[in-house]
C-alpha cells in the first residue's frame, strides 16, 4: 500500500468510528462527577482492615496483589528478553569484563563532572530508599524507589566511567537481584498458603497506622519489588550501555530521576 | 473434597513462577541440562494439577479469592480465580503441550544460561493464569505476560526477518493490550467492577448502553488480534514463520486459540447480558471467522516457506473456532473448546515437523527441500497424518470439534459459514499435504504459483537425536487420535454449559457425516492438482491457473510485512467492529 | 484548579502530537521527555501522586534514556556485512 | 470540560497510530507507540477523578475524607510498567534489526521480501526456481 492510501484508510476508519466514540464519551459520567463503587469501597475499609495510609500501596499489594506478581514477571520476561537479545549478539563470554573498542582512546572525564555524579549519587540513591521504604504511608513503593536506585547506579556510570561502573555492578549479582526479588515476593504468596491461608493473604502483624512497619506482609512484598526492580533497571542500563560504547560520552541523562 | 481442590487453583501459576525466578537467581550456577529437566518437571506438574481441578470442577467451577478476600456485600474487593471444567482441561492440555515442547527442545536452548526456560515458564503460567481468572485486569496482565514473553521468544534467531518480524508482533500486539485496557477502563466505569459476575450482572441490568458496546468492542478487538481474525491477521504470519520451531509450537499450539478462548469466555460470560451485543455477535463473529477461513486457507496453499504455510493455516482454523464461538450455543462453544484442544495438538506435530527439516535438512523451503524428506520418512508419516487430520479425516479430536462446529452452525442456518470452515479446512490440508508429498515423496517438479512466495534461509542446530524430536511429535498426534472419542462426548455437554453459565444441556449436535469427507477429497484433490499440474491437461491447468493469478498477486500484496499498513488494517478492524455493534 | 486541569489536558494532547510530528529521532527524545514531564505534571493534579513519581522515573528519564541510547548505538556502530 | 479528557485520550490514541501508519524510522514508531498508551493513561485517571477529592493517601487527612478512585491508580501503576519493558524491548530489536539490515526504515526492513531465494536451495531444487519472478 502506498503511505497515501494507508493514510487515507485510516482517515476512513477514522470517520467511521466518530460517531461510535462520541457516543461512547457521551455515555460516560461526566469528568470528575463520580467514582466507581470498587474505589470508594476500599478507601472506606482499607485503613482499618490493613493499617496503612497509602491506598495504591494497599490495593498493589494486598488487594490485587496478584496483579503486581505478574508484573513484576513482566518485567523480568521484558528484562530476560532483552538480555537474550542483546548478548546472543555479543557472545556471553565476554560479558562479565570490561571490553573496549579497538582504536578509541579513554577520554579523560572533566573533575566538575566526577565530583558531580559523586554527591549526586549516593542522593540519588538515598532518595530511592527513602521512597521504597515508605511504601505503605507516602507516595512511592518498591517500583519507584527500585527506578532511582538504578538511575543512582547509572550516575556512577556517569563519574566513574565504563570500567568503573562494571567494576561496581556485576551481570549475575543483577540477575540474582532480579530473580531474588521476584522469588521473595512469589513465596510472599505461597509462604501464607503453608500456614493454610490463602495466597498471599496478609498473616503478619499489621502494625500501626500511619507508622514505617505498618501493613504486615505488605513490607516484604514491597522489599521483593523493589529488589527486583533495582536489579532489573540496572541490568537494563547495563546491557544498552554496552551497545553505545563506540560513543564519548553520555549527555546529561538521570538528573530528572531525582 | 471441593474446597481442598480449590486451594490448589494458585499453584498451576505459582509454580510456574518459583520456578522460573529461582532459575535467573541462580542463572550462572546451574549446569548444563537442569534447566532443561526443571522447566519439563514443572510442566508437567501444572498439566498434572490442572487435570486434577478440572477432575474437581466438574461438578460445579471452584473459586478462590487471593489474599482471603471473599467478596462482601455483593462487592468483589480481591482478585478470583474461577475454574470450570473446560477451563481446567484447556490449562491442563496447555500445560501437557508445554512439557512435550520442553522435551522437543532438548538442549536447543543450551547457551543461554535457562534464559529461554525462564520466559517459556514465564509464558506458561501467564496462560494458566489467562485460562483461570475471574478478573478483568488481572485479565488484562496475564494477556500482558504472555505478549512479552512472546516477543523475546521470536527474535530468538537474530536474523534480519526475525527481528522485523518481531518488531511487527511486538507493535500490533502492544496495541491490542492498550485497546483492552482502553475497554476495560470503560467497563469499570461502568459497572464499577473488575470481577466477571459483578461486571455480568451491571451488563444485565443496564440495557442498550453504548459504553458496554465500547467496552466490548475494544477488548474483542484486542483479542482477536491475539487470535489472528482478519484484518488483525498479518502479524501471526511474520511472527510464526520466523520464531524457532519449539515457540511457533506453543504460539500456534495455543497462544492465537487462547486469544479466542478468552473472547469466547469474555462475549458468553461478561458481556452475554447485553441484548445489543446478542444480536450483533452472531453475524459478526460468523462473517469474520468465515472469512479468515477462506483467506488463511488460500495463503496456506500460496506458501512455499513450511512455517509461513502452517501459520497461515493457524490463521484459517483460528476463523473456524471463531465461526464456533459466533453460534453463540453450548454446541458451538463446546466444539470451539474441543477443536482447541485438537488443532493444537496437531499443528504442534506440524510445527515439529518442521523444526526436524531445519535441525536435519537445514532447510525450510518446500521447493528447496523436494525429495530430500527421504531420508526420514517417519517425520514425512507424521506430517501427512496430519495434513488428513486438519483437512477433516474424520478420527480424533480434532474431528469431533470440527463436527460440534459445524453441528452448530447447520442447526442455526448459517450455510455460509459453515462451507468457509469446510472449504477453508480443505485448503490448509491441501497445502500440507503437497508439501509432504513434495518433500518427502520427490513429488512436484513444476511448482505453481508458490514458487513467488516470500521465502529465508534459515537452519536449526541439529543437536539432537531425530528419535528424541520425533517422538513429541508423535505423542501430540496419538494424543489426538487415541483420545477416546466418548469420554469427550460425555463431558462436553456438561462442560460447555457450565463454561457458558447455562442450564446444561443433554446432548451436543453434530454436523453432517459427509462433510468431512467433503473437505477430506477436495484436499487431496488441491494437493493432488499441487503436485501432478505437469500431467494434467491444459483444459483443466490454464483455466485454474489464470483464475487464481491475480487474486494471488493481489494478497501477497496486502500481506506486505509493513507495520504502517498493519496499523491502518487494525484500524479498519475496530472501525468494523464498532460499526456492526452500532447497527445492531 | 479548574483552569488548571484542562490546560493541562490540552498540554498532554500537544505533546503528544508533538512527539509523533517531530520525525528526527535525535530531536524527538526532548519531545519524549517533555511529555512525560507534562504527563506527570497531569496526573499529580489528578490526585495521583504515586503514578505521577511512577512517570517521572520512567517516562522522563529511564524511557528517553533508553531512547537516548538506542540512538548512539545506532549512529556509532555502521552495520555489520551482511553475510 | 466534562468530556475533555476522554476526548484527550482518544485523540492521543488516534494521532499516535497515524504517527506508526506513516513512520519512517523505527525508533520514531517506538515514540508513537509511547503515545498510543499515553491515551490509556489519561483515559484511566480521567475516569478514576473526583472534583474536591484528595489523593488517596491517608496521612495528612483521616480516613473517610472523599478520595479519588485508588484502584485505577494501581491500574496505571502496572500499565507504566508494561509501558516501560515494552520499549525497552522494541529498542533492543531495533538495534539488532539496524545492525542486520543497515536501516532503520520500516519499508527497507521487510520480515520477509516476496520472491526471496534461498541461496542454497537454488541448485538442490533442480527446476524450482523457474517461475519465480
Amino acid at each position: 500500500m502506498s503511505p497515501r492510501l494507508r493514510v487515507a484508510l485510516l482517515a476512513l476508519s477514522g470517520l467511521a468510528l466518530l460517531p461510535g466514540a462520541a457516543a461512547v464519551i457521551a455515555g460516560l459520567p461526566p469528568f470528575g462527577a463520580t467514582i466507581a463503587q470498587y474505589g470508594e469501597r476500599i478507601n472506606a475499609i482499607a485503613p482499618d482492615a490493613r493499617h496503612v495510609a497509602n491506598m495504591v500501596s494497599a490495593i498493589n499489594f494486598d488487594l490485587r496483589g496478584l496483579d503486581t506478581l505478574g508484573e513484576e514477571f513482566m518485567l523480568l520476561a521484558a528484562i530476560t528478553g532483552t538480555v537474550v537479545l542483546l548478548r546472543g549478539h555479543r557472545g556471553e563470554g565476554n560479558s562479565g569484563r570490561a571490553m573496549r573498542r579497538a582504536g578509541r582512546a579513554l577520554i579523560p572525564r572533566s573533575e566538575a563532572v566526577v565530583l558531580a555524579c559523586r554527591i549526586a549519587g549516593p542522593l540519588t540513591a538515598v532518595f530511592g530508599l527513602y521512597v521504597v521504604v515508605h511504601a505503605t504511608v507516602t507516595p512511592g513503593g518498591g517500583f519507584q524507589g527500585g527506578v532511582i536506585l538504578a538511575s543512582a547506579t547509572l550516575l556512577i556510570y556517569l563519574g566513574e566511567g565504563y570500567a568503573g561502573w562494571r567494576d561496581a555492578v556485576r551481570s549475575h549479582w543483577l540477575d540474582a537481584l532480579e530473580g531474588g526479588g521476584a522469588l521473595l515476593f512469589a513465596l510472599c504468596g505461597l509462604g501464607p498458603m503453608l500456614m493454610g491461608a490463602a495466597f498471599m493473604q496478609n498473616v503478619l502483624p499489621l502494625g500501626t497506622f500511619r507508622d514505617l512497619f505498618s501493613g504486615g506482609l505488605m513490607l516484604i512484598e514491597n522489599l521483593g519489588v523493589a529488589l527486583a526492580v533495582t536489579g532489573g533497571f540496572t541490568q537494563l542500563f547495563l546491557e544498552f550501555m554496552e551497545e553505545t560504547r563506540a560513543t564519548d560520552e553520555p549527555e546529561e541523562p538521570g538528573e530528572e530521576s531525582a | 473434597m471441593t474446597a481442598s481442590a480449590a486451594a490448589l487453583l494458585p499453584l498451576p501459576v505459582a509454580i510456574p513462577l518459583v520456578v522460573c525466578a529461582a532459575m535467573l537467581a541462580t542463572a550462572h550456577l546451574l549446569p548444563g541440562r537442569l534447566p532443561d529437566i526443571l522447566a519439563t518437571l514443572a510442566a508437567l506438574a501444572v498439566a498434572v494439577l490442572c487435570a486434577v481441578i478440572a477432575r474437581h470442577a466438574a461438578e460445579h467451577p471452584l473459586v478462590y479469592w487471593f489474599g482471603g478476600w471473599e467478596p462482601h456485600d455483593g462487592v468483589h474487593l480481591g482478585i478470583g480465580f474461577s475454574v470450570d471444567e473446560a477451563s481446567g482441561w484447556v490449562a491442563a492440555f496447555i500445560g501437557l503441550l508445554y512439557a512435550v515442547t520442553f522435551v522437543f527442545a532438548w538442549g536447543f536452548f543450551g547457551r543461554t544460561h535457562g534464559h529461554f526456560h525462564i520466559l517459556m515458564l514465564l509464558f506458561l503460567a501467564a496462560m494458566v493464569g489467562f485460562c483461570f481468572t475471574r478478573d478483568m485486569f488481572n485479565l488484562f496482565v496475564w494477556f500482558e505476560v504472555m505478549s512479552v514473553a512472546a516477543f523475546a521468544l521470536t527474535a530468538y534467531h537474530l536474523e534480519e526477518s526475525a527481528l522485523s518480524g518481531a518488531i511487527n508482533f511486538t507493535v500490533i500486539n502492544s496495541l491490542a493490550g492498550f485497546l483492552m485496557l482502553g475497554g476495560i477502563g470503560l467497563i469499570y466505569a461502568r459497572t464499577g467492577t473488575l470481577d466477571f459476575e459483578g461486571i455480568a450482572a451491571a451488563v444485565a441490568r443496564s440495557g442498550r448502553d453504548p459504553v458496554v458496546a465500547g467496552a466490548f468492542c475494544l477488548v474483542a478487538a484486542a483479542l482477536m488480534i491475539k487470535g489472528a481474525i482478519v484484518p488483525f491477521q498479518f502479524w501471526l504470519a511474520d511472527a510464526h514463520a520466523v520464531a524457532p520451531s519449539p515457540v511457533s509450537v506453543i504460539f500456534s499450539g495455543s497462544m492465537v486459540s487462547l486469544g479466542l478462548f478468552g473472547l469466547a469466555k469474555l462475549s458468553a460470560v461478561v458481556f452475554g447480558g447485553s441484548d445489543q451485543l446478542r444480536h450483533a455477535l452472531p453475524l459478526l463473529l460468523t462473517a469474520l471467522g468465515g472469512g479468515t477461513a477462506l483467506l488463511g486457507g488460500w495463503m496456506a496453499l500460496l506458501q512455499r516457506h513450511l512455517k509461513r504455510m502452517l501459520a497461515f493455516s493457524t490463521i484459517s482454523h483460528a476463523g473456524i473456532m471463531l465461526t464456533g464461538i459466533g453460534a453463540l450455543s453450548a454446541d458451538g462453544t463446546g466444539g470451539m473448546l474441543v477443536y482447541l484442544v485438537g488443532h493444537g495438538l496437531v499443528k504442534g506435530a506440524l510445527f515439529m515437523v518442521a523444526g526436524i527439516l531445519l535441525a536435519t535438512r537445514a532447510s525450510i523451503d518446500e521447493i528447496a527441500l523436494r525429495g530430500l524428506g527421504r531420508g526420514i520418512g517417519p517425520a514425512g508419516i507424521a506430517m501427512a497424518l496430519a495434513g488428513l487430520l486438519l483437512c477433516g479425516l474424520p478420527i480424533g479430536v480434532l474431528d469431533q470439534g470440527t463436527r460440534l462446529v459445524q453441528g452448530a452452525l447447520a442447526q442455526q442456518g448459517r450455510g455460509m459459514a459453515l462451507a468457509a470452515g469446510a472449504i477453508g479446512a480443505a485448503l490448509t490440508g491441501a497445502a500440507v499435504l503437497r508439501a509432504a508429498g513434495r518433500i518427502f515423496l520427490g513429488l512436484g517438479p513444476d511448482p505453481g504459483d508458490e514458487a513467488g512466495a516470500p521465502s529465508a534461509d534459515e537452519r536449526e542446530k541439529a543437536n539432537r537425536p531425530l528419535w528424541l524430536m520425533l517422538a513429541p511429535c508423535c505423542v501430540l498426534l496419538a494424543l489426538d487420535v487415541a483420545l477416546p472419542a466418548d469420554l469427550i462426548e460425555h463431558a462436553v455437554p456438561r462442560a460447555a454449559s457450565a463454561f457458558l453459565h447455562r442450564p446444561a444441556v443433554a446432548a451436543l449436535a453434530e454436523g453432517p457425516a459427509w462433510l468431512p469427507w467433503t473437505s477430506l477429497t477436495a484436499a487431496l484433490a488441491g494437493a493432488g492438482y499441487g503436485l501432478f499440474r505437469r500431467r494434467l491437461p491444459a483444459l483443466v491447468v490454464r483455466p485454474v491457473s489464470v483464475t487464481q493469478s491475480a487474486p494471488t498477486r493481489a494478497l501477497e500484496v496486502l500481506h506486505s510485512g509493513l507495520i504502517g499498513d498493519y496499523a491502518a488494517w487494525l484500524a479498519v478492524g475496530v472501525a468494523v467492529i464498532a460499526v456492526v455493534l452500532g447497527l445492531a | 484548579m479548574t483552569v488548571i486541569l484542562p490546560l493541562l489536558f490540552l498540554l498532554a494532547a500537544g505533546s503528544g502530537t508533538a512527539v509523533v510530528l517531530i520525525r528526527d529521532p535525535a530531536r524527538q527524545i526532548f519531545a519524549i521527555a517533555v511529555n512525560g514531564l507534562v504527563l506527570a505534571i497531569l496526573f499529580d493534579a489528578l490526585q495521583a501522586p504515586d503514578v505521577a513519581l511512577s512517570e517521572l522515573a520512567v517516562g522522563s528519564a529511564a524511557v528517553p534514556l533508553l531512547f537516548l541510547v538506542a540512538l548512539m548505538a545506532v549512529r556509532n556502530q555502521p552495520p555489520e556485512e551482511k553475510s | 470540560m466534562s468530556m475533555l479528557p476522554y476526548a484527550v485520550a482518544a485523540w492521543l490514541f488516534g494521532i499516535g497510530l497515524y504517527g506508526i501508519a506513516t513512520s519512517r524510522n523505527f525508533i520514531h514508531l517506538v515514540g508513537c507507540l509511547g503515545i498510543c498508551q499515553s491515551a490509556t493513561y489519561v483515559l484511566l485517571l480521567g475516569l478514576g477523578y473526583r472534583w474536591g477529592s484528595i489523593a488517596p493517601i491517608f496521612y495528612d487527612h483521616p480516613p473517610g475524607t472523599p478520595a479519588v478512585d485508588p484502584v485505577m491508580q494501581a491500574l496505571v501503576l502496572t500499565d507504566i510498567v508494561v509501558g516501560a519493558t515494552l520499549t525497552a524491548l522494541l529498542l533492543v530489536l531495533t538495534i539488532q534489526a539496524y545492525k542486520r539490515g543497515g536501516s532503520l526504515d520500516p519499508e527497507i526492513l521487510r520480515p520477509m521480501r516476496p520472491g526471496g531465494q534461498p541461496d542454497r536451495g537454488a541448485s538442490r531444487a533442480d527446476d524450482g526456481e523457474r517461475t519465480a519472478p
